[in-house]
Order: C-alpha cells, then sequence, then structure tokens
C-alpha cells in the first residue's frame, strides 16, 4: 500500500476499514478481542454479583446506602451520546471527510472525559465516605469491575487521541483507516459493558 | 501479505448512490440512538418507581439486552455482511460470559 | 533480510532472532524455549519421583517438595507443553494454509516475548526466596496464606506469559481466518490447522477468566483487596471457578492440537486419506465447545449441592463421544491403508491406547460419587499424567520428528528415536499405570511422604523406577538432536515421500518470504492431489510472480515484554521495597514508550520485487 | 441375551480384578475394601464403569491390533497406493451411538448416587424428647489437626474420631485456617472442608474397627493445606453401638483438674498447667470448639501421635520438644518458646509422657 496515494471522496473506498489485507486481518482480530474481551467482564460481573453486599461482620455499607442514580444517569447519558459522535466520526470516514471526522472525534473524548471525571469523582467521593477499596469484599469486586470498565474508558480516550495527533498532518489513508474504525469499535463496546454496569451494579443495586 | 487492493474509481452513480445510502444509515443511527435514549430513561424509572425487585429486575435487564443488541447491530455494523466471524466469536464468548455469570449467582451462595 | 544459507556471526544471528517476525523462526524460538522448560519441568518430576521412591524419604523438604510439585504443573503447562504447541502451530499453519506469514507478525513475536519473559520471570522465584508452593492450581485460602513471594511470582509470570498466549491465540484465529490461500475452504483445511483454529478460540476465552482471577489473587495479595478473605466478606470458591473456567478448556488447548498432528501422520504414513473428515472437523470443534461447560468436575468435593454435580458429571461423560469418534476414525484411517513405522507414526500408534486408556479414566472421574474417592488422589494423577504425557506429550514428540524436515531440512535420526520412543513408553507406563492403584489405595496427591505401614511402597517405587526410563529417552532425544544438527545433511522436499497437504509442497529450505507465488488449493489434501495427477511442481499457482510485501524485523516486541518484566518486580516488592514503585513505572514506561513508538512511526515494511524473485537466489536482502 | 452373558463375565472379571487388588492394600486404607455403605455405593460404581472402560479398551485394542498388523507397509507392498476412503455413515453412527449408550448406563446411577450420597435429612431428625436421633459430629480442620465435636453430646475430642457402627453417621466440614480435605478412604469418598462455609454428608461403618490391624481406620487430608499436608492424618474407632454410648458417657465425665495417679504423673500435670500447655490444649472430653490445639482428654487412648507418629514414649517427648522437626509450619510453639528459651529437660519430658500417656476415658 502506498501511503501517498492521493484520495477523492469518490476515490476513497467505500469500505476503507478492511480494504487492505491488514485492515481485514485488524478488522477480524479487533472483534475476536472484543469476544475475549466478554468472557473477561462476565468474569468481573459474576465476581461483583458473587460479593455484592459482602463484607466483615457489621458492614454499613449496601448496595442501596451507596450509589447515587442521578450521577449515574448523567454519566451514562455522556457515554451514550459519545457512541453516537463516534458514530458520526465514522459516517464522515466513509465520505472521506478527515477534518469533520477529526472533529466529531474531538467531541467523543471531550465527553468521554468528562464521563471519566465523574467516575472518579463518585470513586473519590465513595472512598471518603469509607468505602475504600479494601474495606470489604464488595467494595474490592466493585471499584474492579467499575474501574477496569474506567481503565478502558481511559485506553479508549488515549488511543483516539494517539491517533489524532499522529495523522493530524497525515491525513485520512488505507494504512490509519481502519485504525480509526477499530478505535470506534473499541468505543461502542465500551458502551455496551457500561450498559450493563449502569443496569446490573447501580440499578440492580438500588431496586434490590 | 497485502493483496493491495487496485483503488477502483467509483462512478458518479454509484459514488451518489453509497453516500445517499451512509446518509440514510446515519439517519437511523440516530433513531437508534434516540431509542437508546429512552430505554435508558425507562430503566431509570423503573427503579425510581420502587416497583417490586421482581418486577423490575427482568424488565431492565430485558432493556439492557435489547440496547446492547442495537449497539452491537446498528453503531457497530454487525448486521452488515463481513461480520459473520465477529458474531460467531462474539456470541460464543457471550455464552461463555453467560454461564460464567449463571453460576456465579448460582453455586456460590454462601 | 535472513537467508539460511548465508553464513552469519553469532551475533547477527542473535540479533536477528532477537526482531524477528518470521514465523518460522519464531517457531524455533518457542521450540527451544519450551524444550528448555520440559527439561527443567522434567528435572523436577525426577526430584518429585526420587523423594517418592521410598517410604518416609527426606532427600526434599516438606516446604520444598510443594515448590517442586507446584513448579513442575506450572513449568510443564504454561511454559512446555503449549509453547512447544505453539512451535509447531508457528512452524506449519501459515504453510499449511499457504500464507507468506501470519496475520499480526509483529504480535507474533510480542506473544513470544512475554511467554519468554514470564516464564523467566516465574523461575527466578527459585532464586529470589522461593517458588510457589500452593500446587499449579493455587488454590485461594493456600496460596493467601503462603508467606514469602513464590505466590506473587506466580500471579505475576502467569499473568505476563498468559498474555502472550492469548496473542497468539488472536494471531492464529486471524491468520486461518484471513489467509487462506484460494481454494482453501473451512472444509479443505487440514486438520491441524483446524485444531489450531478451535485450540486459539479456547484461548481466546478461557484466558481471559484466568487473567481476571490471577489479577483479583494480585490485588488481594499485594494491594489489600478482599476478594478470597472470608473474613471481609471474600470467596474463595471464586478463585476455584474462575481458575478451572480457564483450566478445563486449557487441557483440551493441550490436546486438541496434537490430534491434529496426530491426524497429518496416521494419514501420511498410511498414505490414505482421512477417515471421516468432516466427522474429525464437526467432534473437534464439539470438544472445543463442551469443554467450556464441564468444569465443575474438579470441584466435585468443593460442596457444590448435588444438583450441580450432577449436571456437571453428565456433560462431562458427553465428551467422551466426540472423542471416540476421533479415535475410530484414527483407526479406520489406518484400515486398509499401507502403514509405515517411521518413529513419528510409532508415537502416533502409541498413542491410541495411551490416550484411551487416560480418556476413560477420565470419564471414571465424571461419576460424581466415584470421584468423591478418587478426587486428590494418585488416580487423579495417573489420569491426566496418561492422557497429558500418553496424549500431549506422545504428540509433541511425533511432531517433533514428523515436522523437524519441514523446520531444518534435516532428518532426526530414525534408529534413536525408535529407541527413545520404546524407552519413553515403557518408562512412562511403568512410572503411571500403577499410580491408579496407589490411589485407589487411599493414597493422596501432593504429599510429600508417606508411611512405610501404609502399603504404598512398592507401587511407588516401581514407579519412580519407570520415571528413569523417561529421564534416559529425553536424553537420548537430545542427543540425537545434537547429531543431526552437527551432521547437518539436507533432505529437500517432501522427505517423507507421502506429504499429502500443502507444506510438503514447498522447496527446501523455505524461502523466507514462503510462497514465491500464492498456490491454489484444489481440494482437500492438495499435494497428494498434484502429486497423483504428475505434477512435479507440487502446487498449482492462483497468480503470477508479483512483488511480494514483508513486514520489516523490529526489536520493539522485546523490549515492550522486557519492560512487562521489570514492570512486575516492582509490583511484587510494592510496599516492601522503597525502589518498588519506581521500578513499577519504569517498566510500564519501557512497555509504553516502546508501543508508542511503534504506533506513532509508520511502518509498512517492505517489497521484494518481482524481478528478485525470478532470480535463482530468490531475492535476498 | 448373549452380549448380557458377555457382559457379565467381564464384570465377574473386574470384581475379581478388584479383589486381587484389595489384597495389596490395606483394609484400613483402601477404597477397595469399604468399611460401609457409602464406600460401597461408591466402590459399586468403581466397578461398574471400570467394566465399561474395560470393555471400551478392549473394543479399540482388538480394531487396533488387527488394523497395525495387517496393513503394515512390509505386509501391503512398498508402492501401493491404497483406496482414499472417504468414510462411512453407518460405522460413525455406530460409534457415535454405542458409547452414548454405554455412557447412559454410567450417568443412570452416577446422578442417583448423586443425590443420595447429598442427603442429609437425618441430620436434623428429633425422637419425641427432642433429641437428635443420629450422630453429628462438627469437623474442625485446622492446620494440620482435626477436631471432632459432638454438638448434641456436648463432647469434643481431636485426632481420633469415634463413630458408632451400622447407622448413618453425619457430619458438618468447616475449615479454620485453610481449605483441607476430608477424607477416610475405606469408608468413603471425601469432602472438602471450606473456610467460608459448612459442607454436609455422611458415612456408615459396619463393623467396630477393632479387628482392624490397627484398631482403626485411617483418615486423610485430601487438599494441599501447606507443608504438613502430608501429615495431617486422623484415625477412625468404630464402636458398637453400647460401646459408642460408654465412650460417650466417659467423654462427658471427664473432668479438667482429675488427679493422676503416679507422683511422676502429677508433676507432669503441674508442668502442663505451668507451661502454658494447658491454655491451648482442653484434658476434659466435655467441651466446645475453640481450642487452640487438638483436646488431649484421649491421648492415652489413641493410636497415633499427632496424627501420624507411632504412638511412643520417645516420640512424645521428641514431639513435645521439637513439633517443629516433625511436622513442618505447624502451629504448637516450640518449647523454646513456653518455656524461657529452653528446651525441656529429660526429667520434665519424662513427667509430661507419663501425665498424658495417663489420659484416657476408656477403662
Ligand atoms: C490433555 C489433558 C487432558 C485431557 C484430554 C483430559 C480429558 C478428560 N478428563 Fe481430565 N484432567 C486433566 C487433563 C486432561 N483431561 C488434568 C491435568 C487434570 C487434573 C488437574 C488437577 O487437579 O491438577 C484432570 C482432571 C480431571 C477430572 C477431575 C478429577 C478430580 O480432580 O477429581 C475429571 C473429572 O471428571 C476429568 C475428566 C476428563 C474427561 C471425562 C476427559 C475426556 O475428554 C476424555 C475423553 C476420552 C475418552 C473417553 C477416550 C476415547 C473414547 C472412546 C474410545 C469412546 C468410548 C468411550 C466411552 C463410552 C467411555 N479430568
Ligand atoms: C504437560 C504436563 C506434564 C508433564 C509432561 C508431566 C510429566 C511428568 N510428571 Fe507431572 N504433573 C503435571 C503435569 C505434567 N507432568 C501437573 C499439572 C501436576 C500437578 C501439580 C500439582 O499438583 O500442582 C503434575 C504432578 C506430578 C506428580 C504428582 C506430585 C504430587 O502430587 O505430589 C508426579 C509424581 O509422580 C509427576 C510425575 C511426572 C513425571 C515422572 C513426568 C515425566 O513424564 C517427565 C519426563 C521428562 C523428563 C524426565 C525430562 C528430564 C530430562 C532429563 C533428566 C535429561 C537430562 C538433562 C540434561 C542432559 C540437561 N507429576
Ligand atoms: C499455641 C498453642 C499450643 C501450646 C501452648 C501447646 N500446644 Fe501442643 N499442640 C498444639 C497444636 C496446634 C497441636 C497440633 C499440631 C499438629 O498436629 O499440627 C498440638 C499437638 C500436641 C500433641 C499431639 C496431640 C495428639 O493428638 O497427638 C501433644 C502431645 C502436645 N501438643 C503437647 C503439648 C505440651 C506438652 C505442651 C506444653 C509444653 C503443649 N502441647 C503446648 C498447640 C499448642
Ligand atoms: Cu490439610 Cu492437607
Ligand atoms: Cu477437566
Amino acid at each position: 500500500m502506498d501511503l501517498n496515494t492521493k484520495y477523492t471522496p469518490q476515490s476513497w473506498p467505500q469500505h476503507a476499514e478492511n480494504s487492505t489485507l491488514e485492515g481485514k486481518n485488524k478488522f477480524v482480530g479487533f472483534w475476536l478481542f472484543l469476544g475475549g474481551e466478554t468472557t473477561l467482564f462476565a468474569s468481573l460481573f459474576a465476581t461483583y454479583l458473587a460479593l455484592k453486599n459482602k463484607g466483615p461482620e457489621g458492614m454499613e455499607f449496601t448496595t442501596q446506602e451507596l450509589y447515587q442514580l442521578p450521577l449515574v444517569f448523567i454519566m451514562t447519558m455522556l457515554l451514550l451520546t459519545s457512541s453516537l459522535t463516534s458514530v458520526y466520526a465514522m459516517y464522515h470516514m466513509k465520505n472521506y471527510n478527515f477534518k469533520a471526522m477529526q472533529a466529531w472525534l474531538m467531541i467523543t473524548v471531550l465527553l468521554g472525559a468528562a464521563f471519566l471525571g465523574f467516575e472518579i469523582y463518585e470513586f473519590n467521593h465513595y472512598v471518603h465516605e469509607g468505602f475504600n477499596y479494601s474495606q470489604s469484599a464488595f467494595s474490592s469486586s466493585f471499584f474492579t469491575l467499575v474501574g477496569t470498565h474506567g481503565l478502558h474508558v481511559l485506553i479508549g480516550l488515549g488511543w483516539f487521541i494517539l491517533l489524532m495527533l499522529r495523522n493530524s498532518k497525515r491525513g485520512l489513508n488505507l494504512y490509519n483507516a481502519p485504525k480509526y474504525y477499530i478505535a470506534s469499535l473499541y468505543w461502542h463496546f465500551i458502551d455496551v459493558v457500561w450498559v450493563f454496569i449502569f443496569t446490573v451494579v447501580y440499578l440492580m443495586g438500588v431496586a434490590g | 501479505m497485502a493483496h493491495d487492493v487496485q483503488n477502483q474509481m467509483r462512478t458518479k452513480t454509484e459514488f451518489e448512490y453509497t453516500r445517499r445510502r451512509s446518509a440514510d444509515e446515519m439517519r437511523g443511527q440516530v433513531t437508534t440512538f434516540a431509542i437508546m435514549i429512552f430505554l435508558t430513561l425507562i430503566a431509570f424509572t423503573a427503579v425510581y418507581a420502587d416497583f417490586s425487585p421482581n418486577l423490575v429486575v427482568p424488565i431492565i435487564l430485558l432493556l439492557a439486552v435489547i440496547q446492547v443488541i442495537m449497539q452491537l447491530y446498528y453503531f457497530m455494523h454487525m448486521s452488515h455482511k463481513g461480520h459473520e466471524n465477529a458474531k460467531f466469536f462474539l456470541f460464543s464468548g457471550a455464552f461463555v460470559a453467560f454461564l460464567t455469570v449463571l453460576t456465579f449467582v448460582t453455586i456460590i451462595w454462601w | 533480510m535472513s537467508s539460511i544459507a548465508q553464513k552469519k556471526g553469532f551475533g547477527a544471528t542473535l540479533w536477528d532472532y532477537l526482531t524477528t517476525v518470521d514465523h518460522k523462526k519464531i517457531a524455533i524460538l518457542y521450540l527451544v524455549t519450551g524444550g528448555f522448560f520440559f527439561i527443567v519441568g522434567g528435572i523436577e518430576a525426577m526430584l518429585i519421583r526420587i523423594q517418592l521412591a521410598k517410604p518416609d524419604n527426606d532427600f526434599v523438604s516438606a516446604g520444598l517438595y510443594n515448590e517442586i510439585i507446584t513448579m513442575h504443573g506450572t513449568t510443564m503447562i504454561f511454559l512446555a507443553a503449549m509453547p512447544l504447541i505453539f512451535a509447531f502451530m508457528n512452524a506449519v499453519v501459515p504453510l499449511q494454509i499457504g500464507a507468506r506469514d501470519v496475520a499480526f507478525p509483529f504480535l507474533n513475536s510480542l506473544g513470544f516475548w512475554m511467554f519468554f519473559f514470564g516464564g523467566i520471570f516465574l523461575n527466578l522465584s527459585w532464586f529470589l526466596g522461593g517458588a510457589p508452593d500452593a500446587g499449579w492450581t493455587s488454590y485461594a485460602s493456600l496460596s493467601l496464606a503462603s508467606p514469602g513471594h513464590g505466590i506473587d511470582f506466580y500471579a505475576l509470570g502467569l499473568q505476563i506469559s498468559g498474555g502472550g498466549t492469548l496473542i497468539a491465540g488472536i494471531n492464529f484465529l486471524v491468520t486461518i481466518i484471513n489467509m487462506r490461500a484460494p481454494g482453501m475452504t473451512y472444509m479443505r483445511m487440514p486438520l491441524f490447522t483446524w485444531s489450531t483454529f478451535v485450540a486459539s478460540a479456547l484461548i481466546l476465552f478461557a484466558f481471559p477468566p484466568l487473567t481476571v482471577g490471577l489479577f483479583l489473587m494480585i490485588f488481594d495479595r499485594m494491594f489489600d483487596a478482599n476478594f478470597f478473605d472470608h473474613t471481609m466478606g471474600g470467596n474463595t470458591v471464586i478463585w476455584e471457578h474462575l481458575f478451572w473456567i480457564f483450566g478445563h478448556p486449557e487441557v483440551y488447548i493441550l490436546i486438541l492440537p496434537m490430534f491434529g498432528v496426530f491426524s497429518e501422520i496416521f494419514a501420511t504414513f498410511s498414505r490414505k486419506r482421512l477417515f471421516g473428515y468432516s466427522a474429525m472437523v464437526f467432534a473437534t470443534v464439539l470438544i472445543g465447545f463442551l469443554g467450556f461447560m464441564v468444569w465443575a468436575h474438579h470441584m466435585f468435593t468443593t460442596g457444590l449441592g448435588a444438583t450441580a454435580n450432577a449436571i456437571f458429571a453428565v456433560a462431562t461423560m458427553a465428551i467422551a463421544v466426540p472423542t471416540g469418534v476421533k479415535i475410530f476414525n484414527w483407526l479406520l484411517t489406518m484400515w486398509g491403508g499401507s502403514i509405515k513405522f517411521t518413529t513419528a507414526m510409532l508415537y502416533a500408534v502409541a498413542f491410541i491406547p495411551m490416550f484411551v486408556i487416560g480418556g476413560v479414566t477420565g470419564v471414571m472421574q465424571a461419576s460424581a460419587p466415584l470421584d468423591y474417592q478418587l478426587h486428590d488422589s494418585y488416580f487423579i494423577v495417573a489420569h491426566f499424567h496418561y492422557v497429558i504425557v500418553g496424549g500431549t506429550v506422545l504428540g509433541l514428540l511425533a511432531g517433533l520428528h514428523f515436522y523437524w524436515p519441514l523446520m531444518f531440512n534435516t532428518m532426526l535420526d530414525e534408529t534413536l528415536g525408535k529407541i527413545t520412543f520404546w524407552l519413553f513408553l515403557i518408562g512412562f507406563n511403568l512410572t503411571f499405570f500403577i499410580q491408579h492403584f496407589l490411589g485407589l489405595l487411599g493414597m493422596p496427591r501432593r504429599v510429600f511422604t508417606y508411611g512405610a505401614d501404609q502399603g504404598w511402597d512398592l507401587f511407588n517405587l516401581i514407579s519412580s523406577f519407570g520415571a528413569i526410563f523417561m529421564a534416559v529417552a529425553v536424553t537420548i532425544l537430545l542427543i540425537n538432536i545434537v547429531k543431526t544438527i552437527a551432521q547437518n545433511k539436507a533432505v529437500g522436499r517432501d522427505p517423507w515421500g507421502d506429504g499429502r497437504t500443502l507444506e510438503w509442497a514447498i522447496p527446501q529450505p523455505v524461502p523466507f518470504y514462503n510462497f514465491k507465488q500464492t498456490p491454489l488449493v484444489r481440494g482437500l489434501d492438495t499435494f497428494w492431489i498434484e502429486k497423483q495427477e504428475g505434477n512435479k511442481e507440487g502446487m498449482t499457482y492462483a497468480e503470477p510472480v508479483g512483488d511480494i510485501h514483508m513486514p520489516h524485523n523490529s526489536f520493539i516486541p522485546f523490549v515492550m515484554a522486557f519492560g512487562l518484566f521489570v514492570g512486575a518486580f516492582g509490583a511484587l516488592y510494592n510496599g516492601e521495597q522503597a525502589w518498588a514503585v519506581p521500578v513499577l513505572i519504569l517498566g510500564l514506561l519501557i512497555t509504553f514508550l516502546s508501543m508508542g513508538t511503534r504506533s506513532l512511526k509508520d511502518d509498512l515494511g517492505y517489497h521484494i520485487h518481482k524481478e528478485d524473485l525470478m532470480d535463482k537466489k530468490g531475492g535476498k536482502h | 441375551m448373549i452380549k448380557g452373558i458377555k457382559k457379565w463375565r467381564l464384570f465377574s472379571l473386574v470384581t475379581a480384578l478388584m479383589v486381587f487388588l484389595s489384597g495389596c492394600g490395606e483394609e484400613h486404607l483402601s477404597t477397595l475394601t469399604p468399611a460401609g455403605q457409602v464406600g460401597r455405593d461408591q466402590l459399586n460404581l468403581m466397578v461398574l464403569s471400570t467394566g465399561i472402560m474395560v470393555l471400551v479398551i478392549i473394543v479399540v485394542l482388538v480394531v487396533y491390533l488387527l488394523t497395525i498388523i495387517k496393513f503394515r507397509r512390509s505386509k501391503v507392498g512398498e508402492d501401493v497406493i491404497p483406496k482414499q476412503v472417504e468414510g462411512n455413515h453407518t460405522l460413525e453412527l455406530i460409534w457415535t451411538i454405542i458409547p452414548i449408550i454405554l455412557l447412559l448406563i454410567l450417568a443412570v446411577p452416577t446422578v442417583i448416587a448423586t443425590y443420595n450420597l447429598a442427603d442429609v435429612s437425618g441430620m436434623d431428625k428429633k425422637d419425641a424428647k427432642g433429641n437428635a436421633t443420629a450422630v453429628t459430629v462438627n469437623v474442625k480442620a485446622n492446620l494440620y489437626w482435626w477436631e471432632f465435636e459432638y454438638p448434641d453430646l456436648g463432647i469434643i475430642t481431636a485426632q481420633e474420631l469415634v463413630v458408632p457402627t451400622k447407622e448413618k453417621v453425619y457430619f458438618n466440614l468447616k475449615a479454620a485456617d485453610v481449605k483441607h480435605s476430608f477424607w477416610i478412604p475405606a469408608a468413603g469418598g471425601k469432602l472438602d472442608t471450606n473456610v467460608e462455609n459448612i459442607n454436609k454428608f455422611y458415612l456408615e461403618f459396619d463393623k467396630p474397627s477393632a479387628g482392624l490391624e490397627d484398631g482403626v481406620f485411617y483418615g486423610k487430608c485430601a487438599e494441599l493445606c501447606g507443608p504438613s499436608h502430608a501429615l495431617m492424618d486422623f484415625k477412625v474407632k468404630s464402636l458398637d453401638r453400647d460401646d459408642f454410648d460408654k465412650w460417650v458417657a466417659n467423654m462427658q465425665a471427664s473432668k479438667e483438674a482429675e488427679t493422676p495417679e503416679t507422683d511422676l504423673a502429677q508433676q507432669g500435670q503441674e508442668l502442663f498447667t505451668n507451661k502454658t500447655c494447658i491454655g491451648c490444649h482442653a484434658v476434659s472430653g466435655a467441651g466446645t470448639t475453640g481450642a487452640r490445639g487438638p483436646s488431649l482428654a484421649t491421648f492415652g487412648d489413641r493410636n497415633r501421635v499427632a496424627g501420624f507418629m507411632e504412638k511412643t514414649d520417645e516420640n512424645v517427648k521428641a514431639w513435645i520438644n521439637d513439633p517443629e522437626a516433625h511436622k513442618p509450619g505447624n502451629t504448637m510453639p516450640q518449647p523454646e518458646d513456653i518455656n524461657s528459651g529452653k528446651k525441656f529437660t529429660d526429667q520434665e519430658l519424662t513427667a509430661l509422657t507419663e501425665y498424658l500417656m495417663g489420659l484416657s476415658v476408656e477403662e
């Protein structure tokens, strides 16, 4: 593949994400990786469910008292919206509109960062209340599950930023298009996991 | 490696057609998004409304599953062709995931 | 780049291997490292058998014995058997499907180096205050109570090498999905490729639970989490589940690729097409699938309750059916064939009764109430060595003889090979058959000694005596290897004369770009078909000679894995040494910076030009 | 019909094999000489499954040997190209269905036995007076010793389990520190002692153990639990119901501060009290769980020292003066730690031994 090939929207392949063999490999490989991630998160969810509300004798924290749904709702909205904005970015990638793609990704990153900010705030708040990592089996499993998701968000953000920076001069080509595409897949997957987190951890925690 | 694709110039009509198609798709995705927000709202209100957990939990789980399927099929394009492997492996993973969660909520009871 | 014929200095060769992304060289790296760890694990096994040769022995102390069995099991499974399997996968699969390389050459190298450094890290525990001592299963209550850093070495070392394994698994999956030559449909893939595919899928789904389990263990031991501490609400059974959700598929990861190797060998040396090919494929997939639904058969005595035990018992038994299908298909492959007993074939032929014995004892254990008696007794030890040594190790030895000419263009000595075979087979049966009875007579496993009054002396002595045969056999194998390398007699293409699949059609020594022209696959056993039709070249081509795109060598994988290795020391000594946290950060920094370098630089590889390919020398760089 | 007969022959073969093998093992330790119904059920499954497996192996071996004898290249000829057979549906169907049938034959009794052996409902049965009808033992596994509490009888012992014959004895299993596993091979399969929950099952004993070589059944810890896992043995004494009741009565009557008969033993008792031994070891059989060391109330009746050493005066002394050397990692303090930095003198050891050996509830 030649990096110097210049494309017009019209000559840009319709499926730029997997129009080269490397792209195809990345594409398939990444989906498989997501399949593996599913079992990774399943193990964490399962552990959380088994340890939910379990702690040393006389533990004071329960899901009902701890969780604050308004905050979770805001975080959910942020992440869901960021999923949409990354779809916009990919839409523009398909149309070979590099600037618009970068812009939408920028918005995605900002939304993701806001999400992360809230999460850090939330964790911080819990720790201040005494619900820290070593407080109980429940706290360990909560922070590990939600924290692993948070870490994924962080990695996703880093990935997007790195891609945007390194390609800002180079523009869109068949070498980096698959990378953008799988980064956005990753972002959607993070959203998928979050849907389960807000349902299984927060909503089911509060509902009982 | 790299059986490089020959870059074909698409014909004008083809180009216009795909453009229109993706614009359509984009509109569909915005609708999807709206539905997802809506589902989320229902889930949160269901919990706020304080119905019995036996009722609420299945409902919100169902909503979550619907929402995830929408993510997978509309945002991640799993319905498009070329995703056979993706589907197979993701659902296999989901199957293992299901078994794992199932055992952890049933046979670790103490 | 590289070329086998070219003589190079030691430094240059070393650098070449440190930076290589060529699947054939990575195969050699896996082979050498895995072989090394096999010897290490074997020496540990010998220490076990020496200690148990007589009652009340004090050859090793109680604590040391536990370290030895733990490291024996861990080393053999994670650092010997799996890497050796990867060696053959790397050496053979791309050639077998007509690919120029694996899908992600860079990641392939990264996977190897992560395994390498993880293994080294784990084994350094011997010198840094003691090895892990809670068994390879590292059950949580004991491993949390274990003093010192042994368990930390276990958790971190396996985490690193496990990451490498996951990468390798994904790599093979994508390679097989995307890189097959034209005409190589799924149902024309040789069985070794198929079993690689299924085993890799098992890796993909089984390793993440292990990753999680190990992380929980690391957090509990090093960062004050409480997953397994029951006084804090934790639960040790979670570890057992996570470990076995990984652990059971793991044993099929060990055996399925070897089933593949045996399938190739049976067909080749019977000069006959594999009997019931589609049933074989289906059985392989089914075993992989069922493999995820039976893990609790390792936990029958944990107290999961009658219903869980009954379900898992029946599910476990079901696996006997597809495995039986395979056994009978192999027998029928040989039936009516023309069987040539090369060393490789001897191993394959011996495998059948050995594995059946091991398999049927597995089914006995699957009967939960019976397993209440058998669990954690020497019966289990006998079972799993029959399937692992009688299946996986025989498969590895068979594969070694069978694929040696493909990898090195020389042939292992057949006479020495046969001596090794017989000694190993006799020793193996002497060692492990008798252990069934030891188990029935009440001997628990993982005991460092036993009293003279319990009636186990003679059987243990016989078992230890048998192990000597295996050690001698392995030593002769090493001599054979050294001799073959020293003689360095080239054998050329299709050395067995009866090769059936694409890898035997490629010229020897295999050019570093594999296929000059992508082959066209015209059926199952494509090389056989071409030969039968009198095609001298052995291949039909799918494309004219053209430029070949190749990836650049890279030192980055080595550095990335090394960073993790360094960082692991930081995590290990966290809270104990002042330098721990800086070292942890330093290690991660090394890894992430090298990763960043990789992604910031455009590395598009290079092309071997058509003209260079056309001249005889085949495009040396 | 004919097939059925053949199968029976096979089973008698297997049974004969088992009988032969049981000759090799020790009756008090071997799973092949079951001491009661549970062990017998499991042995029956063993015989059944071995029968099936031997059948499978024989079938495979027959085909196998025929194949490798008939179709060697030296026999078929060097240049023969065999017919490339694709497969055979009938055959494939046969070797799918027959194993399924064989497995069903094994699966049905497996499932039945699984539920039967898990039935501990008898544990809670009470007679008219509100007393438990069955004997229940709370087993607590410690690094590296066993405690046996009889909650309904108000007694507690260690290292040597005493059970009545000819009735179901129920067990509540728990670990105090790390996971262990409770296994009496002759009586029946094991069950783990977990740290976070109580596991329940039952065992049965047909005969008093007095007739056995050592007069006891051997019990084992079957889960790796640390350096001395191999030494974490216990013994089981099965008694007729009458003898058992007598034993229980004696246990209940045994008191903390009975003065021993000989002078030497009295010295021993003093030492035992002064050197804080008493802080960890109970010397009365009446009581409840919670001690840091095994109750020594029945030490004189026991078969072993610390569960595995032959019971001689020398071994008792050796144990007290250096427990670590005998059971690495065990939690009994070295004498230096309780005897102001010194080993016990010979004289002290003799006294202690005399005292301990005299602790008995049997006549
Ligand atoms: C290569 C590795 C390998 C393989 C292939 C297997 C294969 C099988 N294993 Fe094994 N197993 C281990 C490695 C392996 N195992 C290890 C390492 C352990 C111990 C781990 C530890 O605790 O440290 C273990 C432990 C283990 C246990 C737990 C025992 C315990 O700890 O209490 C059980 C219980 O069900 C079991 C069952 C089986 C079964 C049913 C199969 C089946 O897949 C076997 C199927 C094959 C056949 C049955 C033979 C061929 C079939 C026919 C000829 C058809 C006709 C047959 C019949 C009708 C029966 N295994
Ligand atoms: C791939 C897996 C694998 C392999 C190949 C082996 C191979 C062998 N194993 Fe085992 N083993 C396990 C996996 C494996 N094992 C596992 C998982 C456990 C459970 C651990 C646990 O409980 O946690 C176990 C446990 C285990 C035990 C039970 C320990 C106990 O419970 O107390 C025993 C005892 O006999 C044993 C013996 C052997 C022997 C004799 C071999 C032999 O086949 C080894 C033969 C190889 C050699 C002998 C090579 C040595 C070479 C030389 C000596 C050559 C000389 C060297 C030079 C010239 C440099 N192993
Ligand atoms: C901190 C508690 C502790 C103290 C103090 C202690 N022991 Fe022990 N003792 C134990 C434990 C625990 C065991 C079981 C060790 C094992 O088998 O792992 C034991 C075992 C024994 C046994 C063997 C028991 C048997 O059933 O076979 C004897 C005898 C014994 N102790 C005697 C003594 C004497 C005498 C002293 C005082 C000099 C003493 N112990 C002080 C904890 C203690
Ligand atoms: Cu207690 Cu092993
Ligand atoms: Cu298993």
